[in-house]
């Protein structure tokens, strides 16, 4: 027995998905999304959720992960009523759901926001300020303005921080979609089933290639791939830091891997920015700010790497530590907020693959 | 045989311009009938049978065509097209431009001698490109006036028509003619377009020869079927599992076209109970997404075919591809009512049930005035509610389907209608 | 004389040649007495046949032709008129049906078939070789038409009538004119609102002064023929002179004492002895509802010259050619219980829900219980499985999603539930469906075998259904107000189905002879039907039927006079020794007796007669007989068929 | 065709329809494509009270088996007491019949409405079989009188 | 109609003149003509088998065959093949 929550599509509303009660339920944006399936088939059962206000159902599902916003349900809805801009509205509406003690609410308010992102470059500006010292200027290392031990301790926090979040909101997500209930996993089949998410999915993101628009899936491809290239390359050069030397020759293994991975990052990074600043299909037609502040990250994020290394081959000595600064401040500030924002996707989908994977599997 | 001035020019010989010509005609007006087709007729002497009663639609409209071709008050201009309409004080100066059949009616007898010995042959627009025809021809065995016609444009002058013509009606000398007439009204049943269906890409319209839209399948049925069975188009095969896929190019937005086309629905379920005749051992699915059996009889016409084992599935058929090997088709659709989920069907034939679209082309006629359109080009009703055939311009007046999609009954009251109004309008003028 | 006879024999495309061997019919029939020419055709109806049939008959100069084809009902008219274009009188003509009672029927057996159409084709050959000329008797027509009903499809039809400069009498059973219309409120499509509709109408009705109206008024009779009718109707007073006005009815109506349940509303509210349906109902006038009239007299006191209690019943006869039936249809009243109707102070009808609507101004009452949360429940006591109405009632389906679309507009946060089984917006009303979506309204759909289920717990309603668009699952709702979207019923009009006898459909409408062919007209020559009384619709559909039966009465009429069948009866005046028996019988009185050639005998009224045929087996002396069907004609038909059928 | 053998008989049946109502009903059949045995003819009259008793017998002796009249009913539209009319004149032909050997099981009426496709059918086949029982109208004396 | 029959046709070939394409078209239409009825020679066939020695797509074998079909070049057998065919046969007539 459901009680209709007519309140609820309203709600839907603030993360985008305006027109979705035009909706008169043909089953078209079903039908036509490669992704769909006979077991596991969207956007139409979220949109019937969300416009009778079922929100058990809402939480329940996974679906709004399962979808990478093709674009093709919009495209051809009848009734123009953007299925996909409501599996992505559900999305935002989850991250928040799930998040601890609703701190992504605070993100994805746009008051709130702006006062968050404030904050969150304060903090990471005094915490160079105080754990960090004023550079050597006659040479470039990195090391001289905030010491490897600070950057070490930082991160190890961060990541415990970071991991101690992401199982906690995974299992709030595990929770929510019922997905402790089926006990009836075999543990082998879990263990495959998690390789097959991570080669298919997350390595070569199969499913994103499904879609029609096949540059979408290169872009994402491009920027999946080259971000994990700029993560091992920071990671392998504080590495070699440790362990090895600071003044190791090894670190151009790192420093190569690094500049290349970039390429194609910015590749992906500039597509969506470009996308999303036109306007034109379906899925970059409506953009909520949390979409941009992401996608403007990543690319500062890149983009402050590759002026480290344009100022250090050039010398320009003051250039380098500000963009040193800058790129510690933005990625500290895309980890930090990591289960809070878009990004969290990195999490939740995988997990949500996973689990329609042993689903499928019953 | 030429009048230069008529109480009424009806546009377009469908069955609501004949209607509204043979109502006018019986009340003494003086009608002159355009119908740009060699034949009248329209879209209604091209069905099969008629929803909810089977009668066969040629046994309907063949009586009202010659009717209306025999009326004494009634001129049937042919071939012939509209080119200007200006209001002249309370009458309108009409330029009628009468295309060259290069075949003399008052000479051809319709014996298709000139069509036999043809050498050329093109796509049939009257079966859809079913099957070819001549570059002479007549439009379909139950055209009226039944006179043959050079398609100019294909024709390769070789002269064998002429040649062959007992009755020496071949004329190549024949050039357009403007004929310029004073009507003191104007009625408009200028009938619709089809909905294109490759307009709808994804079900592969022009791609897989065993997708065809239901107008094709309506010919197939029909007694003039130019297959003379039901089969499938690729191959010649009896299909076994036909589905139906309404509301193709209806109530989408995504094509343009938000609105119901009204008909489609009924002559589905039409096609299906007649396919169920003519194939009994076949399987009919259609998909749907409400089920607007809404006028007299035709619910109880709904149920019947359930009885009979049509089987409606609610959702809309989202892509088709082709089956390379077989030819069949492979559906996408969402199972909403059945056990959920997306479902991929196999069919060895697929029906796009095609709604109607308008057809403007008369507004560029209107050279001293401009003939108000509604928000999808149907010629607008401005009261609809009390004068239904009642448009912005006075003196003219729409029946039919240039007012929005209607079915057969629906065109012949609205046609109805209209030769009330402007019989009240001409009067007027008095 | 011998007749010479043509035949042709129609494939009908493949609908009779398909089963039976056209060939061989004519083979077998080419020879038989009378027979000049035996042909088939593909299409018989086609032009070009036609045109080929009056070619033979003035080549071989033929008296007679038979065509086998389909129904007479289809196709009789067709051939007669080609007979008569190629001087052949159309009664010579004969058609044999074999398609519907030959090869459709025993399309399993195609050889009996063609053995059937041969002895069908034989016995029409038989029939055309005793067939005798017939001429239709032209008798002058009334200039009249009588209207009956006064709803919106009536009073446009009137309006048109009398321009076209028929004298029209509008009959209303009420005291007021508009019909339905008038309880309606905003109207889709334009927004007009149906007080003013009916205004608008009338306005016009009365710039005419070759329109008659009674209203109040009632069909007592009806008897003649085609283009002379006389219609009998009987006018209740309305006790309040309707050529004399008062300033101060407002007030009148306020004074009386008297209250009853107001049937215009519903019962929704109560009226007095001495109303109007609502303020600007028209006639301007009001009336008295003199069983609840308690006579106090406090109304006479303003405006004494306006009253009239002495007025009576008045009987009137009118002359008319042609009537036009536009007696609407009556709203579906649920039966008690329905989804709680009249269990519980939560559900309406949609007609009822409309008029709540029109009677409210800001917030929207029932009950003294702001409504905020309405449902509505679709096709009830239409698509009925099990009960009477099969049919879809065609308008409600709109209506009600318009009606939604108003109170989103009044309401700003009502909040709207839609139970349905099918939306059936056709045309651009889907365009309503569209804006309703947008607006929030939420559809849920349900099965024709698990119906919503209605749960009324003193002022609590509790409405659940199986949403077939969520996959089958339980939702509640907790309506404030339910509607039930009733549909329409044919009126209760057993009274005039008898004295027009018009068909009934299966639908219990009255029945048009043809939905293509001839839809306003019915069996009855003469009597046109339009509106609802034919079947569901909306308004703008009336009107169309109703200007299409104003046009069709026109056609008829205009020419002054009209051409009667002649199929009548005949006396034989040598065998007839009146014996009054065949007078008896026949209800038309159309048999007078006559002194003729110095004996007693029977004489047939031809302009009364309808050829029923009733007389005939009555007459012992068999001195009567029907013209076309006569002894000699029906003997030969049964010559026809009996004798041996060669390979 | 020549005659059928004694297996085979299939009785001849006339049937009067009417019009505008039975008549259409007996089309309808067809339209719906049902099938009755096709020894059945039909002659259909303006109004089923305006038969003559004399062209059942007649029928017979030109050797039809049965005579069924579909009458109209309550559907009339010519008046409203058709039905007792039609069945007087049954009685009287069945009188006539019986006066001549013939057996009067032979001549039946029922009410056929204009959609009464179904019912009609189903009055055919037993009316036939019925007839089947009775045998060929040859063997009644009153059937003597096939001449042609 | 005693105009001289010549002349029309020569006034109209003065006035325009026709494409090569389309005299291309029907030759390639009397060639399909010619080999449906060379195949249909040695007895009726179906359409795939029809297709099968043209060497032509399907679809077009069945547009032309139906056609051929219309100007009563040939006919159906009535007869069905076991995978749901028909037969076509030439008619006495060419």
């Amino acid at each position: 027995m459901h009680k209709i929550n007519s309140e609820f599509s309203e709600k839907i509303k603030q993360y985008g998905a305006f027109d979705i009660n035009a909706c008169y339920n043909c089953g078209n944006c079903t039908a036509i999304c490669p992704l769909s399936t006979e077991d596991n088939s969207f956007p139409r059962k979220m949109i019937r959720a969300t416009i009778l206000g079922l929100e058990d159902k809402i939480n329940s599902s996974m679906d709004p992960w399962l979808c990478y916003y093709c674009g093709e349900c919009s495209d051809t809805c009848p009734r123009d009523a953007d299925p996909g801009g409501l599996m992505m509205a559900l999305r935002r509406y989850q991250i928040r759901k799930f998040s601890l003690g609703k701190v992504a609410d605070i993100f994805y308010n746009g008051f709130s926001s702006v006062f968050a992102w404030i904050i969150l470059t304060l903090l990471a500006i005094g915490g160079i300020y105080i754990f960090g010292n004023y550079p050597d200027m006659e040479k470039i290392n990195p090391l001289s303005m905030i010491s490897l031990d600070t950057l070490h301790d930082g991160g190890i926090i961060a990541f415990i921080f970071l991991i101690l979040l992401a199982f906690f909101q995974i299992y709030v997500m595990m929770k929510s979609v019922n997905g402790f209930k089926k006990k009836s996993f075999k543990f082998s089949e879990s263990v495959k089933g998690f390789f097959d998410v991570l080669f298919k999915e997350v390595l070569a993101q199969k499913k994103f290639s499904e879609c029609e628009d096949k540059s979408r899936y290169i872009a994402h491809l491009s920027l999946v791939w080259g971000f994990i290239g700029l993560f091992i390359a920071t990671i392998t050069v504080m590495m070699i830091d440790l362990f090895i030397s600071t003044q190791s020759t090894l670190k151009i293994i790192p420093k190569i891997i690094g500049i290349v991975s970039g390429l194609p990052a910015i590749y992906g990074s500039v597509y969506f920015l470009y996308k999303r600043g036109k306007q034109k299909d379906n899925y970059s037609k409506y953009s909520h700010h949390t979409d941009w502040i992401f996608i403007i990250l990543i690319f500062l994020a890149i983009l402050s790497g590759y002026a480290l290394d344009i100022c250090r081959w050039s010398l320009f000595f003051k250039g380098y530590y500000v963009s040193f600064a800058l790129h510690l401040i933005i990625v500290f500030e895309l980890i930090i907020t990591l289960p809070f924002t878009k990004f969290s996707h990195l999490m939740y989908r995988p997990v949500a693959l996973w689990l329609a994977e042993l689903k499928n599997k019953e | 045989m030429f009048h230069l001035e008529y109480d009424v020019m009806v546009v377009g010989g469908g069955i609501a311009g004949q209607e509204t010509s043979l109502n006018l005609a019986n009340m003494g007006f003086k009608v002159i009938l355009i119908e740009k087709e060699p034949s009248i007729g329209g879209k209604m002497i091209l069905l099969s049978k008629v929803f909810p009663t089977l009668d066969c639609a040629s046994c309907i409209a063949t009586p009202k065509m010659s009717e209306t071709m025999r009326h004494e008050n009634i001129e049937v201009l042919s071939y012939s097209e509209v080119s200007s309409i200006e209001r002249i004080d309370k009458k309108f100066k009409v330029k009628i431009l009468k295309k060259p059949k290069f075949v003399r009616e008052d000479l051809c007898t319709g014996c298709q001698e000139c069509e036999a010995n043809c050498p050329v042959n093109v796509e049939d627009q009257f079966n859809f490109g079913l099957v070819g025809r001549r570059a002479v021809y007549i439009p379909y065995s139950t055209a009226i006036p039944k006179t043959a016609v050079i398609d100019i444009d294909n024709c390769i002058l070789c002269g064998a028509c002429e040649r062959v013509c007992p009755a020496n009606a071949i004329d190549f000398t024949q050039e357009p003619e403007y004929y310029t007439l004073k009507v003191k009204s104007v009625v408009l049943a200028t009938g619709f377009n089809l909905f294109p269906a490759r307009k709808k890409p994804q079900y592969g319209f022009g791609m897989y020869p065993n997708v065809m839209d239901a107008m094709e399948m309506d010919r197939l049925l029909s007694p003039t079927r130019p297959y003379n069975a039901v089969i499938r188009p690729l191959d010649g095969k009896i299909p076994e599992n036909i589905a139906y896929i309404l509301c193709t190019g209806s109530r989408d937005v995504s094509v343009g076209n938000p609105i119901c086309s009204q008909i489609c629905c009924m002559y589905s379920i039409k096609q299906a109970q007649l396919l169920m005749g003519a194939l009994p051992l076949a399987d009919i699915t259609i998909y749907y997404i409400d089920i607007r059996a809404f006028g007299k009889g035709f619910e109880e016409f709904y149920q019947q075919a359930k009885d009979m084992g049509v089987q409606f599935i609610k959702g809309k058929v989202a892509k088709i591809e082709e089956i390379k090997e077989s030819g069949n088709l492979k559906v996408r659709y969402e199972d909403i009512e059945g056990s959920g989920g997306v479902k991929e069907m196999e069919h060895d034939l697929v029906v796009l049930s095609v709604g109607m679209l308008s057809n403007p082309q008369i507004t560029s006629s209107f050279k001293t005035e401009e003939l108000e359109l509604d928000e999808y080009f149907y010629v607008k009703q401005t009261d609809p509610l009390i004068n239904p055939a009642k448009t912005n311009l006075k003196g003219i007046f729409a029946a039919g389907t240039a007012t929005g999609p209607k079915d057969i009954p629906d065109s012949i009251l609205s046609a109805g209608a209209a030769s009330a109004e402007v019989a009240a309008y001409i009067r007027s003028l008095k | 004389m011998k007749k010479r006879i043509g035949v042709y024999i129609c494939h009908c495309g493949g609908n009779i040649s398909d089963y039976v061997d056209v060939k061989k019919v004519m083979h077998s029939v080419e020879n038989e007495e009378g027979v000049v020419l035996a042909k088939t055709t593909v299409f018989a109806c086609s032009d070009s046949s036609q045109k080929e049939m009056v070619q033979d008959i003035l080549e071989n100069k033929l008296d007679g032709m038979v065509v086998a084809s389909c129904s007479p009902k289809l196709h009789l008219h067709t051939f007669r008129s080609v007979a008569e274009r190629a001087g052949i009188n159309p009664y010579e003509y004969i058609q044999v049906n074999i398609r519907e009672q030959d090869s459709w029927a025993h399309s399993d057996k195609p050889e009996e078939a063609t053995e059937k159409a041969i002895r069908l084709v034989r016995s029409g050959i038989r029939r055309a070789a005793q067939a005798k000329p017939l001429t239709p008797n032209e008798i002058s027509v009334t200039n009249g038409v009588a209207v009956i009903g006064g709803g919106a499809a009536g009073m446009r039809a009137a309006i048109e009538l009398a321009d076209t400069g028929l004298n029209v009498y509008l009959i209303e059973k009420e005291h007021f004119l508009g019909g339905r219309i008038s309880q309606w409120g905003a109207l889709f499509e334009s927004g007009e609102r149906g007080e003013e509709l009916v205004e608008r109408l009338y306005k016009e009705i009365i710039k005419r002064n070759n329109i008659k109206i009674w209203t109040g008024a009632e069909v007592e009779s009806f008897s003649g023929c085609v283009g002379n009718f006389d219609l009998g109707i009987k006018i209740h007073p309305r006790f309040i002179k309707t050529d004399k006005g008062c300033e101060k009815f407002e007030e009148i109506i306020k004074q009386c004492p008297v209250e009853v349940p107001d049937e215009f509303n519903f019962g929704l509210t109560k009226r007095k002895a001495i109303y109007k349906n609502y303020k600007k109902a028209f006639p301007e006038q009001p009336a008295i509802d003199i069983d609840n009239c308690t006579k106090c007299g406090i109304c006479e006191q303003t405006c004494p010259e306006v009253f009239d209690f002495n007025q009576k019943v008045e009987k009137l006869n009118l002359k008319i050619g042609a009537v036009i039936l536009t007696t609407g249809f009556s709203p579906y009243e649920p039966k008690e219980g329905e989804y709680g109707y009249k269990n519980s102070d939560t559900v309406l009808s949609l007609q009822q829900f409309r008029r709540l609507m029109e009677l409210s101004n800001g917030k929207l009452v029932f009950n003294n219980k702001e409504i905020k949360n309405i449902g509505f429940i679709y096709c009830v006591g239409s698509r009925q499985k099990g009960g009477d109405n099969k049919y879809c009632s065609r308008f409600c389906c709109t209506a009600a999603i318009h009606t939604s679309l108003l109170l989103k507009e009044k309401y700003k946060d009502i909040k709207t539930y839609h139970l349905f089984r099918d939306i059936r917006t056709y045309g651009k009303q889907e365009l309503l469906y569209r804006d309703s979506c947008k607006n929030g309204d939420i559809y849920l759909k349900f099965d024709e075998n698990q119906p919503p289920e209605v749960i009324t717990e003193g002022e609590n309603t509790i409405v659940r259904i199986k949403d077939l668009l969520t996959e089958g699952e339980e939702i509640e709702i907790n309506p404030d107000l339910i509607v039930l979207v009733t549909g329409m019923v044919p009126r209760n009009n057993e009274r005039l189905e008898k004295i027009f006898k018009v068909p009934i459909g299966r639908d219990r409408f009255f029945n048009e002879i043809h939905p293509k062919l001839r839809p306003v007209e019915t069996v009855i020559d003469g009597v046109f039907i339009a509106g609802t009384s034919q079947g569901p619709k909306n308004l703008t559909e009336s009107i169309l039927s109703s200007l299409s039966s104003s046009a069709k009465t026109y056609s008829l009429l205009s020419g002054g006079t009209l051409q009667l069948e002649p199929i009548v009866a005949i006396v034989n005046k040598n065998a007839c020794e009146w014996c009054g028996k065949c007078d008896e019988v026949c209800i038309y009185d159309a048999i007078e007796k006559k002194e003729a050639e110095g004996k007693t005998i029977a004489y047939v009224n031809e302009a009364l007669c309808k050829g029923c045929g009733s007389c005939i087996p009555v007459c012992e002396q068999r001195a009567i007989e029907l013209k076309g069907y006569t002894n000699k004609e029906i003997m030969g038909m049964i010559d026809g068929i009996m004798e041996e059928v060669n390979g | 065709m020549t005659e059928k053998r004694e297996g085979e008989f299939s009785p001849k049946i006339l049937v009067f329809s009417t019009n505008s109502i039975s008549d259409p009903g007996i089309d309808l059949a067809g339209l719906l494509k049902m099938h009755y045995p096709p020894s059945a003819y039909t002659v259909s009259l303006p109004c089923s009270s305006g038969i003559n008793p004399d062209w059942i017998i007649y029928a017979f002796k030109k050797g039809f088996d049965g005579v069924f009249i579909a009458a109209d009913g309550t559907d009339c539209p010519y008046r409203d007491d058709c039905s007792e009319l039609t069945a007087k004149i049954v009685q009287e032909a069945q009188t006539k019949a019986q006066d001549i050997g013939i057996n009067p099981a032979r001549i039946k009426m029922a009410a056929i409405c204009s959609v009464c496709a179904e019912p009609f059918v189903n009055h055919m086949k037993k009316f036939s079989e019925a007839l089947i029982k009775m045998g060929s109208i040859k063997n009644e004396s009153g059937g003597k009188d096939v001449s042609s | 109609m005693s105009w001289d029959q010549e002349k029309t046709l020569k006034y109209i070939k003065n006035k325009m003149k026709v494409s090569e394409k389309k005299v291309e078209e029907t030759r390639k239409f009397m060639k399909i003509r010619k080999s449906i009825a060379k195949a249909l020679s040695t007895g009726p066939k179906t359409i795939p088998q029809i297709a099968e020695i043209m060497n032509l797509p399907l679809s077009d074998v069945t547009y032309n065959v139906m056609t051929c079909r219309k100007y009563g070049y040939i006919e159906e057998t009535g007869e069905v093949s076991d995978d749901d065919y028909y037969f076509y046969e030439l008619k006495g007539r060419k």
